[in-house]
């Protein structure tokens, strides 16, 4: 219903677009609408997982304000900024490809998902190298190595709390990374959207409820609490 | 004859298998079959048999506490093997049995019977959601068994981070895998009732025990991620010690509390509103009367799965919240009263002028409807601040939760499981054995849980052993209960594995119920539905009696 | 002594006006707990015998007030029950108000023992001695995990947690040998963290304390404890401008924090987290230097500083 | 039902994506007064504005690039159960935190 209301109002649905109905449900209308749904379900649990560690970040925030601002000027802002933008590009072109599956256009699909992971890899490959800078500065305070602010106890349980949060983060992307690189394997077959065009629509929900999450990280985490 | 009565007319005897596809039971009889199956009705009898298991080794655990306590001095155990043997008792029973009780057997059994679908939404992650399931509490009640684990279910820091010597990692791996389990779970149920809904079902068409499970699922949903964050967060500061929970990192430990029972109060939820969807089938078809006050019954459910949420807070009120937080969270705490009421008092109009039959579900119905109003008074006054400051931590918890979870949950379970049992298996069980196990069973509960509401309000803390000896007699009193209670759990086990191969064969609708579930052969066939289910009738559509009734039967 | 000799007893003694107060509110609540639930008990019972299937009754049923009903039901037992909330939060809150001439009482709970020390440095481990008649405050904290002090004839209890003081008053003026417990689940021994609460007469109690082997005061351990640890160095005057702390205890302090025994004992265990922004950081953190015991003592020192006091020295 | 369409231009497939551009720029946007906000220059009131900001970029990203409005209408409320749920959890907790 979703996917064929949202094709009434760009474009007709082109032929030998759509999918494969499975054996429980009564039609592709049905499926499509549990799949979507589904997604959302998963992505409530998702909002409420990272929603445990804001609220952990809030409470030191207001218990130890002066330590939490000391911690978070000692985090790599710049890096977490061009990482924003690095996923709210990668966002666009998932966007891409969910448009271009719509319309058929198999081309453009796959190489909108192929940027969209080209894009998620960057991003981890930046998080890395924040990760090796956070290491030089001996801001790793769980790791058995001096600490450089390692007089202000609670800065030490921020910093933890920041590695944990973008670690979390970045095992999701990284599972998402590998999800696209073998739905875009799959993909590449020429008859993958007769049969399976709402792994793309759904899929796209979960790559920019990431993309959200990260900037929801990226605010409360490096830059509110400065 | 109207469409609706005809859409219930119980089918006649099938003669035998002849000129009938294979049950769902009878399909295929490999172990593959059984162990690969996507089919959501033999997914819930694997459920069946894990929770089962998990409920033997849960029950024995409960044996062992309720034999040390016999005597005041904590002679029989160390006081390490009774730490250990409660926190058996307690993850077991709240993880292991009692949220997947209902939910993953009757739920997924009869949520797609219900609303009229092949299966539920997803059934390759309903498989799954088993697998992580018994992956998960296997490899926790390992580590529990094998290990030993002294921190209670309830795992509070920094006991659990920094001070417990026993193996708190692996029982913690353990418990989150097994969280994913239900979001998985509650994933598939509400996608289902969604989307999966036969043409006519309406959302007030709907039994009410697909109502409870839809909220469940959402509990589930909302909860559960908030428990496996707060365990991971457990966990990375017990193996690195990041500080969440630690004071002296600034941290604070009253935190992790308020992430437990942001859970753990739902969690209760989770437990008495599939029950109370049991119920809501059973008293209507031994009433044979439509239930009373369909609506405010499913926004009841609806309004108890979303106050559930803002009272957690009262599990603290002697933790150093602050005061004005727990007054928020008492005030809130009495509304639940409504929504429960709201229950109980129409479960008990449904009864009134209805054609009662005391048989075996209707007689646990009965028993679980008294539990509940105890066990939710008794809540009550936990909500209530000034009574809680005194038995805050003590046996009136102890028996305040039996009430509601054992109860509640464990007599929905066992009279939902007879009321069910023929259509599960096609067979009925010996009545008169049921209605034994079943007085046996409210009156052992009784005998064991009501003493420990006078100890604690005399003062007995709980996860004591070693008591001061003016409890004794009262200890005494619950263990004696304990056994009887222990009796009537046996039972069952018996007589309905017996029914398996001697019980009579069950018609499609022994009971002469309605919905959609009761139209089915029994068992099922693999597909449910021969054809499609048209519905276009209301819930629960049971005759009106004409007045001045002669007494006599309408059944069927 | 034991307190209760009996082997059942059926309800607990009561120590306090309190502890009557919050039985009053229980039996009045199982009152009306009783008259919820009897009618439905009573209604299942009689309605399962009169509507028995086979049975000759009138079965029809008269629609048009259902919502009434409804509506009666959920909200006429929410407003009495209610009344029980207003109660109850009445009483609680009383609890968190010491009255001003409260004799203080400082407790560490440590696994698994507690420990007491009277304003007059007496100090004893488990059991604990008050008058009858006079307010007591307990100052509360955990050495390690959480404890729970619980004493039943009060009916009131408060979790003790590290790093964080809590506090617990009653007004006990029944003479009596009450129980005292753990009521929060400490690790192995938690069941024997037990003790004895002795309410004795004024009289006695000063005749106790006066027997009882006693150090120094806990405010002069304290101002002993204030000048070892080389505080008075800078606190009281010296070449570093440290704040002054007389008459700062229940005050804003500089940094617009409340200051109260928490707040002074992190500013001493760990003076980062209290540092005024902009102040040099020039006193060393006392984190594993300074116990609970004689952190407890410094607190009731600084409190002690009367600002009157300091300006004539 | 028509054909499949030939691939269109670089231009043509942005051409189909108008709201999606839009939202991209709008995010960057964001993005930007977020950082001049919190670390440019910082002022007393930055940490209200941005959690303004935020709550918009929410908001950019739920409604045009995850397209709820076009979803069924219990779909749409389920995904803003999921933020009801969490002002909950922060809310409550922050409560006792600020009454203590």
């Amino acid at each position: 219903m979703t996917t064929a209301r949202r094709m009434s109002a760009s474009v007709a649905a082109p032929e030998g677009v759509g999918i494969e109905v499975a054996e429980q449900f009564a039609d592709a209308t049905q499926q499509r609408h549990a799949a979507q749904l589904g997604m959302w379900a998963w992505l409530l649990t998702e909002l409420l997982l990272f929603a445990g560690l804001f609220l952990c970040a809030a409470v030191l925030h207001v218990t130890h304000p002066a330590a939490v601002a000391r911690a978070a000027r000692h985090l790599k802002v710049w890096i977490g900024a061009a990482n924003t933008a690095v996923l709210i590009c990668s966002s666009l072109t998932m966007t891409g490809a969910i448009t271009a599956s719509r319309h058929g256009w198999r081309r453009w699909m796959l190489r909108c998902l192929l940027a969209t992971a080209a894009l998620g890899t960057l991003f981890l490959l930046l998080k890395g190298f924040e990760y090796y800078q956070d290491y030089l500065e001996h801001m790793t305070p769980f790791l058995d190595r001096p600490y450089a602010l390692a007089g202000e106890p609670a800065t030490r349980l921020y910093i933890d709390l920041y590695f944990l949060t973008t670690a979390l983060h970045a095992l999701h992307l990284t599972t998402g990374v590998a999800i696209l690189l073998g739905m875009t394997w799959i993909a590449r077959k020429p008859r993958f959207l007769h049969r399976h065009q709402n792994w793309i629509e759904v899929y796209g929900l979960y790559w920019h409820f990431i993309d959200l999450i990260w900037i929801m990280v990226f605010t409360l985490i490096y830059v509110v609490p400065r | 004859m109207s469409t609706s009565e005809r859409a219930f007319r119980d089918p006649a005897p099938a003669p035998a298998t002849i000129g009938r596809p294979p049950d769902y039971l009878h399909e295929s009889h490999t172990l593959r079959s059984w162990f690969l199956t996507t089919d959501h009705k033999r997914i819930a009898l694997l459920y069946l048999a894990a929770i089962t298991a998990f409920f033997v080794v849960g029950a024995i655990a409960a044996g062992l506490i309720r034999l040390s306590l016999v005597v005041p001095n904590g002679e029989i155990f160390t006081n390490d093997t009774y730490n250990k043997i409660f926190t058996v008792h307690g993850v077991v029973m709240v993880w292991f049995f009692l949220i997947p009780s209902i939910p993953a057997t009757f739920g997924n059994f009869l949520i797609p019977l219900m609303i009229g679908a092949r299966d539920l939404a997803f059934p390759r992650l309903n498989l799954l959601s088993w697998y992580i399931f018994v992956g998960g509490a296997l490899f926790t009640l390992a580590d529990l068994i094998i290990g030993g684990v002294d921190t209670g279910w309830t795992f509070y820091a920094p006991f659990s981070t920094t001070f417990s010597n026993t193996y708190v990692i692996p029982a913690l791996i353990g418990v989150i895998i097994v969280g994913f389990s239900s979001i998985l779970t509650g994933l598939n149920f509400v996608v289902t009732i969604h989307a999966m809904r036969a043409p006519g079902m309406t959302w007030f068409r709907m039994p009410i025990f697909v109502w409870t499970h839809y909220a469940t699922s959402l509990i589930f949903l909302l909860a559960t991620p908030v428990i496996t964050i707060a365990l991971i967060l457990l966990l990375m500061e017990r193996a690195f010690g990041i500080g969440v929970f630690d004071p002296a990192l600034g941290g604070d430990p009253v935190l992790f509390e308020h992430l437990f029972w942001f859970y753990s109060h739902p969690a209760v939820y989770i437990m008495v509103l599939p029950g109370m969807g049991v119920i809501s089938e059973i008293v209507p078809a031994f009433a044979q009367k439509r239930i009373f006050g369909y609506r405010f019954i499913a926004y009841a459910t609806i309004g108890l799965a979303s106050i559930t949420f803002v009272v957690w807070g009262h599990h603290m009120f002697v933790n150093g919240i602050g005061t004005g937080a727990a007054v928020v969270f008492s005030v809130l705490s009495f509304a639940v009263a409504v929504p429960s009421a709201v229950k109980v008092y129409n479960w008990t109009a449904t009864i009134y002028k209805g054609r009662i039959r005391l048989q075996t579900p209707m007689l646990y119905a009965m028993g679980y409807i008294g539990l509940f109003v105890l066990g939710g008074l008794t809540g009550l006054f936990l909500a209530t601040l000034a009574i809680d400051e005194h038995v805050h931590g003590t046996y009136f918890v102890v028996a305040h939760f039996h009430y509601i979870m054992v109860g509640g949950t464990m007599l929905a379970f066992l009279g939902g499981l007879h009321f069910w049992w023929p259509k599960f298996t096609g067979r009925l069980y010996p009545e008169a054995w049921g209605r034994i196990s079943a007085f046996l069973i409210f009156i052992g509960f009784n005998v064991t849980f009501f003493p420990q509401f006078l100890l604690g309000y005399l003062g007995m803390p709980r996860r004591y052993h070693d008591y001061p000896p003016e409890f004794q007699l009262l200890n005494i009193l619950s263990s004696a209960g304990a056994t009887i209670l222990a009796a009537g759990y046996l039972f069952p086990m018996v007589y309905l594995i017996w029914s398996l191969w001697f019980g009579e064969r069950a018609s499609a609708n022994p009971w002469g119920a309605r919905g959609l579930e009761w139209t089915t052969p029994s068992p099922p066939p693999a597909h449910n539905f021969a054809r499609q289910p048209i519905v276009d009738f209301e819930p629960y559509a049971y005759p009106d009696p004409p007045a001045d009734d002669d007494g006599a039967a309408h059944v069927g | 002594m034991n307190p209760q000799q009996q082997a059942l007893s059926l309800w607990p003694s009561a120590a306090s006006a309190a502890a009557t107060s919050a039985d009053h509110l229980i039996w009045s609540f199982t009152a009306l707990t009783l008259v919820l639930v009897v009618p439905i008990f009573l209604g299942i019972a009689w309605f399962a015998l009169r509507y028995r299937d086979g049975k000759t009754a009138n079965r029809r049923l008269r629609h048009g007030h259902d919502r009434m009903i409804e509506l009666g039901w959920m909200i006429i037992p929410f407003v009495l029950t209610l009344i029980f909330f207003v109660w109850g939060m009445r009483l609680f809150v009383d609890q968190k108000l010491p009255p001003a001439n409260a004799m203080r009482i400082e407790a560490i709970g440590r696994q698994w023992m507690w420990k007491f020390e009277h304003p007059g440095g007496q100090a004893e481990i488990n059991d604990l001695h008050v008058p009858a008649g006079q307010p007591v405050l307990i100052n509360m904290i955990s050495q390690d995990v959480i404890h729970g002090l619980y004493v039943p004839a009060l009916r009131i209890q408060m979790e003790t947690l590290p790093g964080r003081y809590t506090q617990l008053w009653f007004n006990a003026d029944r003479v009596g040998t009450y129980r005292l417990l753990c009521s929060e689940f400490c690790g192995t021994d938690h069941s024997t963290m037990v003790g004895l609460l002795y309410v004795m007469t004024p009289a006695d109690y000063a005749a106790w304390l006066a027997r009882s082997h006693h150090g120094e005061r806990i405010v002069s351990a304290g101002r002993r404890l204030f000048a070892s640890y080389g505080c008075a160095g800078c606190h009281d005057g010296g070449t570093v401008a440290a704040p002054a702390l007389a008459g700062l205890y229940g005050q804003v302090a500089a940094n617009g924090a409340y200051v109260d025994d928490t707040y002074l004992r992190s500013a001493i265990l760990d003076p980062d987290s209290t540092r005024v922004p902009g102040q040099p950081a020039v006193m060393p953190p006392f984190k594993g230097v300074v116990s609970e015991d004689d952190l407890f003592r410094l607190i009731a020192y600084i409190k002690s500083l009367d600002p009157a006091a300091e300006a004539s020295r | 039902m028509s054909a499949p369409d030939t691939e269109p231009s670089l231009g043509g497939l942005l051409r189909h994506m108008r709201v999606a551009v839009a939202a991209f720029a709008a995010l960057l946007v964001g993005l930007g007064a977020i950082v001049v906000l919190g670390v440019v220059a910082p002022s007393s009131a930055s940490s209200v504005i941005m959690l303004v900001l935020l709550a918009a970029m929410v908001a950019t990203v739920l409604l045009f690039s995850m397209e709820v409005p076009q979803e069924p209408p219990l779909t749409r409320f389920f995904s803003g159960l999921g933020f009801a749920w969490v002002a909950i959890l922060v809310g409550m907790t922050l409560l006792d935190y600020f009454t203590r």
